[in-house]
């Protein structure tokens, strides 16, 4: 099963016939997803790879193709928009790659994205993808996924393959792969993804990784320790990073006490977590905890 | 990008805000006719892009020609190093010369994002002059927090609330409210990521005045301003940092010698703590980004191979968005155009991962390829340096 | 309260929305230089406050200077009766005089609000010059909406969502967004209730063109609209509806012979629903409103009282917010004033009860009081006249 | 116990010095209303009628009286905001008795409003009374309602007030009476009150008053017909009004098939209502309802 994704997930691709839009389609197609449509406007009409229904808007899309996960690499300037247009459309689940949205752009559109019946995961995020159902919708690289009973989240893309590669290496799958994505302003948090593998019966244990910054982590870790009763492995990156440098994301950056990695890891260590101890061991601690299990 | 507290108190000036007189001056020649317009008795404020400004020394009472001769000489074209800047110091490029405030209470004021809120929100708290950082640790109740929600913005009744808080006098608190409102404005005109009065004063007439003013204008924004570029101090910038910053790149400079060109900002900091496990010391943070094309990816190694402490790189890429064989032909590229001889340690994975250790393979570069996270930091902790 | 067509266009104008020549002539001497200015072959439009103006013969294609003298010296100053208006009609005392256009597609444009969603919202159709109520019964699925939620405001989708569903041809579809911009702005700007173009055209040469014009300004908000008020034509009014609206008091003249008094809408439909039952026949619609002092109620009832096909009174007030004493009051005081002499049933509950029968009973006035709404209802009906 | 409203019900009152706030206030306090604070920005520190403290904001008046229930007379051009410092305080019942807000206004803040862990009614309402509990928060007269168990709810003030007198002439008391308010915007619809009667134990039977335009009728007849199982009286107003005239709520006029009374009556009978055939009939209806059950 796994989550967000499954074998009945219909995806539309809009911004399809851009650069990244088009290369991330057909890695997904190959991959084995169920890609329906794609939405550009100014291209209705036209065909993706010959097979794939191109629209000029989402209500379109869906009157002709039914999708119910909409994947979006549209420019940041115009990505708010797409999002409102596919919330707007009640695309039940919304996923938003496009980094780089500016920040006051995100304020309203969160909100209307909450007035709606969606989900939204993003924005600068890699996506998701369940490796048993062959559906990848994001930029990760399918090859090194294995079908399995890991759940990983992570706010980081490369991060997120890392720790795949990682468990595949040692032979052990996952049953979903979820990143958050790292802006300041973002659909669904940790805990919603925490929740959501506590509740799937494919789901054994969950790798956690987290980074500088912010308080994310320290909820999530509260919300572990009252509420998920799977095993959880994790990892939090930026040790060696210096107080007050941004790396990279919007979040990763030591400004207080509680952003350094040190309280996030006490806090995890506090919520029950098997601690990794550095990026390198993602792969090892969960062999072993999966041992014990 | 960052603004210098002249050009802040200029787009506050734009907005009919209360801030004092003042002349910059980037000459010490020019300090006479600012005096003659200011006065004797005035403040002298060094123009840098760094907190803990005062306690370092960069702003000075004057109150005498010679007095400011003596400041300007000893600053300007000097490097000012306070507790936010490395031991380097920023350059003092220029100095503002402002009229003395007659001060009866001195306010901090900010607008800026709460995430958890998802909204802009005013922070204000009384003890002006201090750092909000200090005020959040020691007194985290005396922060007064409203926030602006998008569907109905600022509205009065937060207004009451910051006035009442505050305890600003009656006969200020018109002035008050057109500040905030102003502000408010501001901050969405600018994409301002953050915009801070420290202090915001109210004078013994009962003025409010901006006595400093900070903004940051959100990187991800600048390209719907085009009208602000102009204000942007490259002087201020880390260089390396600034260069990577016009190609849109996330760099932070570090002080060890392992240049290190990695996609992604939470591989990139994975990759320097493994680096820094294995006893190795990165020279710098740098996320490529996803949509990175040869010629981005030549351009991010290009300013790792021009930082003088470098001696050997570390190349980690999981082909994602950025596929490895891009990766592969901009470092190529990069040895290439800067003919540098440097080794690196090379990690990819993903995304046409053959093609690109095929390219780096036949490049004649002095590559050491590694499979895992671990071995990679393991190499290039023993590689030798060339 | 009501624009004319030539005063909507005129800030249409003022939003650079396209919108054809015209002059508005106002006196049959004025036709002449219209007619030199904008050219013979043209279309004369009465400018009433009344749907289907069209077809009761309030448009008219002329082609000729004597044409247009005859329709004008027709119409201008006459009656125009149209569906809407009653049997009396509206007046016409102004034409505009119109170039013709040259016309491709009609298409239905009008901003409103969705109660059902709470916010303003775009309603269009591909039947131009058809009335959006007989699309809605014949073909509602014919009627495009697009809501305008505060956190966002309009999106670019939308309007690409209009442009597809209306086959807006491509060299048409940027006027045709920035049309749709800032009428969304205009709505918001005036307080429109109701802003709609009927029919909006798309020429042969593809151009945007808003060839009528009508809006409704939201009268709860004409408090902050002090420059609209000029734009107030009372003579397309009911007098006495618009004596009331200036009073801020909700009337609606009926056709039968029994003034109402009442406060409280649900109340005064209520007073009408048992009036009609009973065998009487309301002379109108009144709801004096909470917050009327004793002067507001005096005119409210001089209004009934200077309705010449009233012949009694019925008086339903059930005091909450509106006392009964006060109310009592305002009724003596306006017999007072107009000397009246015409008889009322009083029924009256609520807060200060008594003191306001007290007030009534010792006023001289001819009043019959009533308990319930049965008793009151039976009582106007069974009243001889004066 | 009723709805809404109890013996616990601590009010304040924003607006509590004007005209309406300061009358409505000393009758709730005589009907026996716990009235604990009153709100008018530049009186804070003044007492009103020598026993309730004015505060200048919502804020200072929650921290010192820590209300539950607050009565809005703000005049319409401040009474979003006042909306909006109630909501913003978190004031979990607020009661708008302002008329006149312009729509336009009230479009953001009743989205603000439904982001708050509030209920809001209105505005344009003449507020509730719980006669058991002696808590009258709004503009009804106190004197005419009888503890009892009929659930009285309506668009209108005064209508409900006819309604209630009408039951208490028969000796029929009421457990709340309800006027949701007649705006084109306001907080709580027909369905959220007839769902508090429905769970509420006190309440044995429901009048519910209509009127003509819209829609709203019909979607609570639709609503009664499938979720509320105690018997409703119900009544439309506006039979007689003609189409095209807009009755002094913004939404009572005929406009189209479904607007009419007809049309509301039918919904309302299909639905199983006992159907109040003027607004003469309101207590014989409902005392025919009660001796039959």
């Amino acid at each position: 099963m796994g989550i967000l994704l499954n074998k009945e997930s219909r995806i539309m691709v809009q911004g399809i016939t851009g650069k990244e839009g088009s290369f991330h389609a057909t890695t997904g197609i190959e991959y084995g997803t169920n890609v329906v449509a794609g939405v550009t406007p100014g291209k209705g009409g036209q065909k993706f790879n010959d097979t794939v229904p191109i629209f000029n808007t989402v209500s379109e899309a869906k009157e002709a193709t039914n999708p119910n996960v909409s994947l979006i690499f549209v420019p940041p300037a115009f990505a708010p928009d797409a999002i409102c247009e596919a919330a707007s459309n009640e695309i039940p689940l919304i996923i938003c790659i496009t980094e780089g949205i500016p920040v006051n752009d995100m304020v309203g559109t969160i909100r209307y994205v909450q007035s709606k019946p969606v989900r939204l995961i993003g924005p600068n995020c890699p996506g998701a993808i369940n490796p048993t159902d062959r559906c990848k919708v994001g930029i990760m690289p399918g090859a090194i996924h294995k079908p399995g009973n890991v759940g990983v989240v992570s706010r980081s893309g490369t991060l997120t393959y890392e720790a795949v590669h990682q468990l595949t290496s040692l032979g052990i799958g996952q049953s979903s792969c979820v990143g958050i994505g790292g802006d300041p302003i973002i659909g669904t948090n940790y805990i919603d993804i925490l929740n959501l593998y506590e509740d799937d019966p494919d789901t054994d244990i969950i790798v956690f990784i987290g980074e500088i910054g912010g308080t994310m982590e320290q909820e999530a870790a509260e919300h572990i320790k009252h509420n998920i009763n799977k095993p959880v492995c994790s990892l939090i990156v930026g040790a060696t990073a210096p107080a007050g440098k941004r790396m990279g994301h919007a979040g990763a950056i030591i400004t207080g006490s509680t952003a350094t990695a040190a309280s996030k890891v006490a806090a995890l260590k506090d919520a029950g977590c098997h601690i990794i101890p550095t990026p390198a061991d993602i792969g090892d601690v969960v062999a072993k905890v999966l041992s014990h299990n | 990008m960052k603004l210098h507290e002249y050009q802040t108190k200029q787009i506050f000036r734009n907005y009919q805000l209360n801030v004092p007189n003042s002349v910059l001056i980037t000459e010490p020649k020019e300090l006479d006719h600012a005096l003659a317009t200011i006065g004797e008795k005035c403040v002298l404020k060094c123009q840098v892009h760094a907190g803990g400004r005062g306690k370092a020394g960069g702003v000075k009472l004057v109150s005498t020609l010679t007095e400011a001769k003596a400041y300007v000489s000893d600053m300007l074209m000097s490097n000012l190093v306070t507790h936010q800047t490395d031991d380097a110091g920023v350059p003092v490029t220029s100095i503002l010369v402002e009229e003395l405030t007659d001060i009866k209470t001195e306010l901090y004021l900010a607008i800026t994002l709460d995430r958890n809120n998802q909204c802009p929100t005013i922070l204000a708290s009384k003890a002006g002059g201090m750092e909000i950082e200090e005020v959040a640790e020691s007194n985290p109740d005396d922060i007064i927090y409203e926030n602006i929600n998008p569907s109905v913005g600022l509205q009065p009744f937060q207004i009451r609330n910051l006035i009442t808080k505050l305890e600003i006098p009656k006969d200020s608190s018109s002035e008050f409210s057109y500040l905030i409102n102003a502000l408010v404005k501001m901050f969405y005109d600018i994409d301002a990521s953050l915009l801070e009065i420290n202090p915001l004063v109210i004078t013994n007439d009962l003025k409010v005045i901006a006595l400093d003013g900070k903004v940051n204008i959100e990187d991800d924004a600048m390209f719907r301003h085009n009208d602000l570029l102009t204000l942007r101090d490259r002087s201020q910038e880390d260089q390396l940092e600034a260069e990577a910053t016009d190609l849109g790149i996330a760099y932070v400079n570090l002080s060890g010698n392992v240049g290190c060109l990695v996609n992604g900002a939470g591989l990139a900091m994975a990759t320097l703590d493994v680096t820094n496990q294995a006893g190795a010391s990165p020279a710098n943070f740098l996320d490529v980004g996803g949509g990175a094309d040869i010629e981005k990816v030549a351009k991010a190694v290009s300013i790792i191979l021009s930082d003088p402490k470098v001696t050997k790189v570390l190349v980690n890429i999981f082909g994602g968005i950025l596929r490895c064989d891009i990766a592969a032909d901009g470092i190529v590229s990069a040895y290439e155009r800067t003919k540098s001889q440097l080794p690196l340690v090379v990690r990819m994975l993903g995304t046409n991962v053959d093609e690109g250790q095929q390219i780096l393979k036949t490049s004649g570069l002095n590559v050491t390829f590694a499979e895992t996270l671990s071995e990679a930091a393991l190499a290039i902790s023993t590689l030798q340096d060339n």
